[in-house]
């Protein structure tokens, strides 16, 4: 089994620049990959979103088995404590850049579950989120719109979730471990 | 002679009642539980254990278990309960009897924490990870204040009765 | 390959896994020795908060315990609490129900049939299978103004009134699967690969049936008549005329078997229910929702999902709040108990077709 | 010599570009198969450089960086040693007598150092996309010896020039015709090296998240999409030359790989996958004894 | 395994021909459907704040807040619904409950920020472009969580009713009580309309689950005239009931009558803490219904009260002016008897004079005045002062007192409020036939809606815009009424019309009797001269601060003498105030 460079030592700031940057965006843009992790209720309406009927890749959207392939994830809606340590996982695995869509209205405020032991109410305390798609569930419409909005965000070279999330780590890794008891993760996997 | 009947004959039957045509239910002892259930396993054609459930009389100072048998020829169920202590709430497995009864217990357990002797896993976590309070199912457990603790809210909510703050507001002269 | 077993998740970040679930399991060669199935990554604590809540306000809960089938929640937590608080709803509420039931399982079904081709890495029919559920979909959102959780059936019948001409729609939209399902079936019961693969594959023994509570398509794919809308029949089901599907093959071709049939069963409901739709009231007054009380009480009732037996075990305490509802859902039998047992001796790559024969929901079994 | 490599280059490049090209159609007809519209057919490319511009911040050692690169040498040394268009200075590459044993040594190189780079990642599911690789491809590599085999007994001669050049003189010569059960026999196993359906058993989505490229992403990632569509496309090359009577000019060329391109999606859009042993088992039955048959035919004529 | 099955799948390729079904989302957009519920929109204007939508909303999604241009008023709690989309699940219970429908769901369903913050939304203040938009999820009265029909009230057949002064209204069952009772959705904005404030959503609730004894004791916290108001109230509750706004309010006057009437013996149900003796004592002038609830209240808080009263029996106006039909007597005994239980002390026949309320002042430490209006405004047209001209008030009292009084076979009463109705109601008792002049519109009519429909059944005749000339003697006994006809003058937006004399027209009617009806004034002869001077009087009603104090330290006022609303519960709700304002200056004198 290989050894992880960069297992304990905070990942460096990545910057990209260069001539390339404007076709470097276009790209970005019209090549999101999606990791293929369903994390709740939304899954359900992502289905649609990428088959036949509403057919994301016509966009250039896929998804990918494995989040080192991925360009984005999509948290698809409430997040339960044990799922968040994977998704936390999942998202430090992504390679930069890498953008964090929210579905639903969960992640946002909590949604129904706001009063459950178990699901988190606040995403944006441990990940750094790009876009938020309002809806319970975002029909497949709303999310396809809200992929179309993410687009126009890397267009324009802002959807820089994941260069706050590297600035700002130690604040998130502040709020993960306070809920997350028993932290038995790498500290730095990516 | 009918099932009830027979129940009362072998065992310390404390209510029967007949909900549905195909539905009853039946109030014993800890002590007479198991060999009912096996009673009713083997020989009254319950062979299918539906569910097992916990519920938390907490006045009483008791939880109600409860065990839904299904018999596949009579298309009935059967409730079988009884009242647990819930100072030591101890009791002891079916595992040998339905090999499912062993993921019900393990969630009851970790639910309600309810002992089952016996039982090879209910020490594992099943639902829950690296839980740090009461078992949350039982009723002093006060979800939502443990859910604003931990994970906080992002604009606080008020929480005011607003049919109160209605009638006060025009109650003002009341309160001078 | 060295012979030393390996340890493997399959899950919960898995393609192959058919949501939030992770499966534990132990590899030599590419034989699995043991399995162990890791649930909580979607419990959201439903049964706890449904006591915290009055019992109006449990139906936008309860239809999010199983995602993709959401009417059969709401049925059953309506029904259960009709028959504690003695309230009796009116003839079309039932066919209403028994209609958005049936529409509901058939949707569940279509995703299914596509799906199990997936699992197996054939992607078309996955693709056309939720394009073709879609449409029923539409025909849901035009019912109930959802598209996947519909919080249409409330206690005393339903919510509104089916739509102007919408028996005609749901008709067309019968026709429109009904001319696709020949094409699916050449590439999905046709296919050399795909019975190659399936036939014979992870049979259950049939004493586990009875013994474990296996039921649903499962139990009837090992020959079991186990059917609730027969055995117990709730709604309008004791009025339609059908037969319990059964196969006797016990492995997942059978399931797979068993599936195709009720779909073909539910389309031939779901022609019968239009046709037998009654007139008048949908929905009985219930008292104010607000401070609804239900007298202290327990009942257990079921009703019969794509995946099995779906039971409700709801406890009143005559307050306004539900004291407790214990929601059983098939998958947690099939997800735990059964499928750890039938995963030891498969190989690595049929654990994808076998969950999804076992049509495992994760969100039921932890709720 | 400096001519040619630098005409050699060009065509690799050329070759890169026609892969991915080709994928890109392949995902639009597949579209078109699932009833939806599909992505452009230049989303490959679009791929690829979002890729290659991304960067890699996890490393499992040496032999981890190193894989795509063999994967990418592999696809990149079969391909330049096909001969595009026989007898052209500029498109027939690298192609010697006796390249034909070479250019089978190349194609299991590029898999060889795959595999090494990702039994390095550690991720569990990389091995086991190695070990049904490797498996799988001992198993179609068994019919097309076999049909090559044929075909280098027939023409006397080792070299795909030669073969391409025993093929000429009419549709008929083409050995598809001459030798149908070899070519069967290769077709086939050309499934099997195109890991398309049913044979489809490394990568595997569902059962092995995607098997030995797991960990790899990015810049290496882009390598290997690179690699493999080369890859690809120096197989269609080779088969053309093989079994359709190599090209005499470009447009020949294009038709042609078109035309075998289309063979392996024809099949992959509507199989599942086998599983490894049934896979395998398949390999060393129906093909290899398909195979044989013209193999039998020879030596009787003889 | 045979040739069929790997051939067969491949004619799956014949979908390639097929047109794609892909929606070009989002180059096209795609409507949601006629019922979708998407975002929520509400009409400001209509919405009066209730709050049941926030009660029944299952995420506290729904918070109430106050918004700029917008106050609360009777009727509307100036609050408005403000939903947070990272909480709401879209399951459109507030619009099922929603009582006055003003929020609904429109079939919009695209809501995109970058920011979590954003999405917080007050329908219909933040303006989304959406809000025209037509289709989406909508109440249907019918069938929605909401009841809009009342139970309705039993009452006996207008001949049965002229026979006898027994009550007209037969009361609910208790089974059609409590169906009554769980229509009201509890949101408290009838308070508003109560002048004594009374917690009506609560006893209301109460009733509906059957707890009629804890109800009466709610209504006896700030009320111990509960009965009569539940018989006779004027309930402004009812007209601003978040039901009336399209449907019929909650009956709460009957439901009150209701959980009272069950009680006959009202000392084992209430169970009011008495405060330890003080050793202060409150002289109340006029037992009426204000009089007495300062004199309970008062009481409960320990002081010595002393009631006195000119009439021989208590109840002020509520005894003298009520007619029985509609308030029988043993029931006001009931209450009064009640309320003497807890140490009032009650001296009738009592009649105060300047001497007297010297005396009184010297005795008491405070004195409350209750002293109503007796006297009644006159006509001031020529001739009233014939003998066949009598006044309502007086007519009535005499009929409540059982003394004789001759009304002949023809009646006309003049006037519009509830004691005119009264009047007449009781003459058609007697036989006579009645009719109503009064000079504006039937439906500008202060009194109340179901007693003029309820005189309407009973054959009282009512003309509307008629201005009394003069009164003329006519042969016979009889007496002559000489009226002009008026036209309505509109007054501008949120007056009353005024009633505007056609000059030139005469009309007259011959009757037996007149009754006017037009009103009191109050009668503050009794007080000494040096008491009068200082004691500030307006627009005939002497002046209080919120307290209930006069211009004069120590001495209060309340009821139809102070206030201008003149009905039994601003009586009440005064004497309550007084009570504070008493226990006030106690406070501040000690």
């Amino acid at each position: 089994m290989g050894k992880d460079k960069f297992l304990n030592e905070k990942p460096e700031k990545l910057t990209y620049s260069g001539v390339f940057k404007k076709i470097d965006n276009w790209a970005r843009a019209r090549s999101l990959w999606v990791v293929a992790y369903g994390t709740g209720c939304g899954a359900i309406e992502l289905r649609p979103t990428f088959t036949s009927r509403f057919d994301a890749e016509r966009f250039g959207m896929r998804m990918v088995g494995t989040p080192r392939q991925a360009d984005v994830i999509v948290v698809s809606g409430y997040l339960t404590v044990k799922t968040l340590k994977r998704v936390i996982r999942v998202y430090e695995q992504m390679q930069s850049p890498k953008y964090v869509v929210a579905l639903g209205a969960c992640p946002i405020n909590g949604g129904m579950y706001y009063d459950s032991y178990n699901a988190i109410n606040r995403l944006d305390l441990y990940l750094p989120v790009d876009i938020w798609v309002t809806g319970c569930m975002p029909r497949p419409e709303a999310i396809l719109a809200g992929f179309k909005r993410l687009q126009e965000l890397i267009d324009d070279g802002k959807a820089d979730g994941w260069k706050k999330y590297i600035e700002a780590l130690d604040w998130y890794r502040g709020n993960q471990r306070k809920i997350i008891k028993n932290w038995r993760m790498p500290n730095y996997n990516w | 002679m009918n099932i009830i009947e027979r129940l009362k004959e072998r065992f310390e039957v404390l209510i029967a009642e007949k909900k549905r045509k195909d539905l009853l239910i039946i109030e014993t002892t800890k002590k007479g539980l198991i060999p009912m259930l096996f009673y009713l396993k083997e020989y009254e054609g319950y062979r299918t254990l539906t569910l097992i459930s916990c519920v938390d009389w907490i006045e009483d100072k008791k939880f109600q278990m409860s065990y839904i048998l299904w018999n596949f020829r009579m298309k009935a169920n059967i409730i079988v309960k009884f009242m647990l202590d819930r100072e030591n709430p101890d009791f002891e497995t079916v595992y040998k009897l339905w090999p499912q009864a062993e993921a019900y217990e393990r969630e009851i357990h970790e639910m309600f924490g309810v002992n089952f002797e016996g039982n090879p896993t209910q020490n594992e976590e099943l639902i829950l990870e690296d839980w740090d309070n009461i078992p949350p199912m039982r009723r002093d457990f006060d979800t939502l204040k443990y859910s604003m603790e931990k994970f906080g809210e992002r604009e606080p909510k008020s929480r005011i009765n607003i049919r109160k703050e209605i009638s006060e507001q025009y109650d003002e002269w009341r309160r001078k | 390959m060295s012979t030393e077993e390996v340890r493997l998740f399959i899950g919960p970040q898995h393609p192959g896994v058919t949501g939030n679930m992770s499966i534990e399991v132990l590899l030599k060669g590419d034989t699995i020795t043991w399995a162990k199935t890791h649930i909580g990554y979607l419990h959201r604590a439903f049964e706890k908060l449904m006591e915290r809540r009055i019992f109006i306000k449990s139906f936008p809960l309860v239809c999010r315990i199983c995602v993709p089938e959401s009417d059969t929640n709401e049925e059953n937590l309506a029904r259960g609490l009709e028959e504690l608080a003695d309230i009796e709803i009116p003839e079309r509420a039932k066919w209403i129900r028994t209609l958005v039931l049936e529409l509901s399982r058939l949707q569940m079904f279509i995703m299914w049939y596509g799906g199990i081709a997936g699992s197996m890495g054939l992607s078309t029919p996955v693709q056309w299978g939720i394009g073709d559920r879609d449409y029923i979909l539409d025909l849901f959102e035009e019912l109930t103004g959802g598209r996947v959780y519909h919080i249409y059936i409330l206690p005393g019948g339903v919510r509104k009134d089916l739509p102007e001409g919408f028996e005609e729609r749901v008709l067309k939209t019968m026709d429109l699967i009904e001319r696709r399902l020949p094409e699916y079936d050449e590439l999905i019961m046709d296919n050399a690969v795909e019975q190659k693969r399936l036939k014979g594959l992870a049979p259950i023994p049939k004493e586990w049936v009875e013994e474990m509570g296996i039921t649903g398509p499962v139990a009837r794919a090992c020959g079991f008549p186990y059917d609730v809308r027969k055995n117990s029949p709730y709604e309008a089901y004791d009025k339609l005329d059908f037969d319990v599907i059964t196969e006797d093959g016990c492995d997942v071709w059978s399931m797979l078997l068993v599936r195709r049939r009720e779909i073909d069963l539910s389309i031939k409901l779901i022609r019968e229910i239009v046709s037998k739709m009654p007139k008048g009231e949908f929905l009985t007054r219930l008292p104010n929702v607000l401070y609804w009380e239900i007298p202290k009480g327990e009942t257990y009732v079921k009703s019969e999902a794509t995946r099995g037996e779906f039971g409700y075990y709801i406890f009143t305490d005559g307050s306004g709040k539900p004291r407790r509802v214990h929601v059983k859902g098939p998958s947690f039998i099939h997800g735990i108990t059964l499928l750890e047992r039938l995963l030891v001796g498969q190989n690595i790559a049929d654990v994808a077709p076998i969950l999804v024969a076992l049509q495992i929901c994760p969100p039921e079994m932890e709720r | 010599m400096g001519v040619k490599i630098f005409y050699a280059f060009i065509a690799l490049i050329g070759g890169i570009a026609y892969g991915l090209l080709l994928g890109g159609i392949s995902r639009k007809i597949t579209a078109r198969m699932q009833n939806r519209r599909g992505p452009t057919v230049f989303q490959n490319f679009i791929d690829v450089w979002k890729l290659f511009r991304k960067k890699t911040a996890i490393s499992h050692g040496v032999m981890f960086y190193l894989a795509p690169i063999f994967r990418l040498l592999g696809g990149a040394g079969t391909f330049l040693l096909v001969p595009i268009v026989v007898g052209n200075f500029y498109l027939s590459n690298f192609s010697f007598g006796g390249d034909l044993i070479v250019i089978m040594y190349f194609m299991v190189m590029g898999c060889l150092g795959m595999a090494l780079g990702a039994a390095e990642s550690g991720h569990p599911h990389a091995p086991i996309g190695v070990t049904r690789g490797l498996a799988q491809m001992a198993g179609q590599e068994l019919p097309f010896i076999i049909s090559v085999v044929v075909l280098m007994i027939v023409d006397k001669t080792t070299s795909v020039e030669g073969i391409v050049m025993a093929q000429q003189g009419g549709i008929l010569h083409w050995h598809i015709f001459t030798y149908p059960f070899a070519a069967i026999a290769a077709f086939i196993s050309l499934l099997g090296m195109m890991t398309s359906y049913p044979f489809e058993i490394v990568m595997a989505p569902q059962e092995i998240a995607i098997g030995p490229p797991t960990e790899f992403s990015s810049t290496f990632l882009s390598y290997m999409f690179s690699g493999r569509s080369v890859f690809a496309v120096a197989k269609y090359v080779l088969f053309m030359d093989l079994f359709l009577g190599g090209a005499t000019n470009l447009l020949w060329a294009f038709l042609k790989t078109f035309l075998i391109f289309l063979w392996p999606l024809f099949i992959t859009d509507v199989f599942p996958r086998f599983k490894l042993e049934q896979s395998v088992s398949f390999f060393w039955t129906w093909p290899t004894l398909i195979g044989l048959i013209d193999l039998l035919r020879i030596y009787i004529v003889r | 395994m045979g040739l069929k099955e790997v051939l067969k799948p491949l004619g799956a390729w014949r979908q390639i021909a097929r047109k794609p079904h892909t929606i070009l989302v989002p180059k096209v957009h795609r409507e949601a459907a006629e019922r979708y519920r998407g975002f929520h929109v509400n009409d400001l204007g209509k919405c009066i704040g209730c709050g049941t939508c926030a009660a029944v909303c299952p995420n506290e999604a729904i918070d109430m807040v106050k918004i700029e241009g917008i106050e609360g008023k009777k009727g509307d709690s100036g609050f408005r619904p403000r939903i947070d989309y990272g909480r709401c699940c879209w399951c459109g219970l507030c619009v099922d409950s929603c009582p006055t429908t003003s929020l609904r769901m429109t079939n919009e369903y695209i809501w995109i920020r970058e920011a979590p913050d954003d999405f917080v939304y007050i329908p219909g203040y933040d303006i989304k472009g959406f809000e025209q938009k037509e289709k989406g999820y909508r109440k249907d009265k019918e069938h929605s969580f909401t009841d809009y029909h009342r139970v309705p009230m039993r009452e006996k057949e207008p001949e049965e009713r002229l026979q006898t002064f027994a009550e007209v209204v037969l009361g609910y069952t208790e089974e059609e009580a409590r169906k009554e009772a769980d229509r009201c959705i509890g949101c408290g904005l009838c308070i508003s309309g109560c002048p004594d404030r009374m917690h009506i959503p609560d006893y209301i609730r109460a009733v509906a689950s059957g707890e009629y004894e804890r109800s009466v004791n709610i209504m006896y916290e700030n009320n111990p005239f509960a009965e009569l108001c539940g018989k006779v109230c004027t309930r402004r509750c009812e007209s601003y009931c978040s039901l009336g706004n399209e449907g019929d309010p909650v009956a709460i006057r009957w439901l009150k009558r209701f959980a009272t009437e069950r009680f006959s013996d009202l000392k084992e149900v209430i169970r009011a803490r008495k405060q330890e003796l003080k050793d202060k004592s409150v002289g109340i002038i006029g037992a009426g219904p204000g009089g007495l609830t300062a004199a309970y209240y008062l009481a409960l808080r320990g002081y010595k009260v002393t009631v006195y009263e000119a009439m021989p029996e208590a109840g002020g106006m509520t005894m003298a002016g009520i007619p029985k039909y509609r308030f029988p007597l043993p029931s006001l005994k009931k209450q009064v008897e009640f309320i003497l239980s807890q140490g009032v002390e009650l001296k009738t026949n009592y009649f105060v004079d300047p001497e007297k309320f010297r005396n009184l002042m010297e005795i008491h430490d405070a004195i409350y005045l209750g002293v109503g209006l007796l006297k009644p405004w006159k006509l001031g047209v020529p001739g009233e002062d014939h003998p066949n001209v009598i006044y309502a008030i007086d007519y009535l009292r005499k009929v409540n007192f059982n003394e004789s009084v001759k009304i002949g076979n023809e009646v006309v009463v003049i006037g519009g409020g509830d004691v005119a109705i009264d009047a007449a109601r009781v003459s058609r008792r007697f036989g006579a036939k009645v009719t109503i002049g009064y000079r504006r519109r039937k439906v500008d009519m202060p009194a109340d809606r179901e007693e003029i429909e309820g005189a309407e059944e009973e054959g009282v005749e009512i003309w509307e815009k008629i201005i009394p000339l003069r009164v003329e003697d006519a042969p016979e006994g009889r007496v002559k009424l000489v009226y002009g006809k008026a036209r309505m003058v509109d007054q501008g937006p949120g007056r009353r019309p005024k009633p505007v004399l056609i000059e030139g027209e005469e009309y007259e009617i011959l009757v037996d009797r007149i009754i006017v009806a037009i009103g009191q004034q109050a009668d503050l002869t009794f007080l000494p001269q040096e008491f009068a001077e200082k004691m500030e009087v307006e627009r005939g009603r002497i002046k209080v601060n919120e307290r209930q104090m006069t211009s004069i330290s120590g001495i209060f006022a309340g009821g139809d003498v102070a206030n201008r609303v003149a009905d039994a519960i601003s009586a009440i709700a005064d004497g309550l105030r007084a009570v504070k304002g008493i226990e006030l200056y106690f406070q501040g004198k000690s």
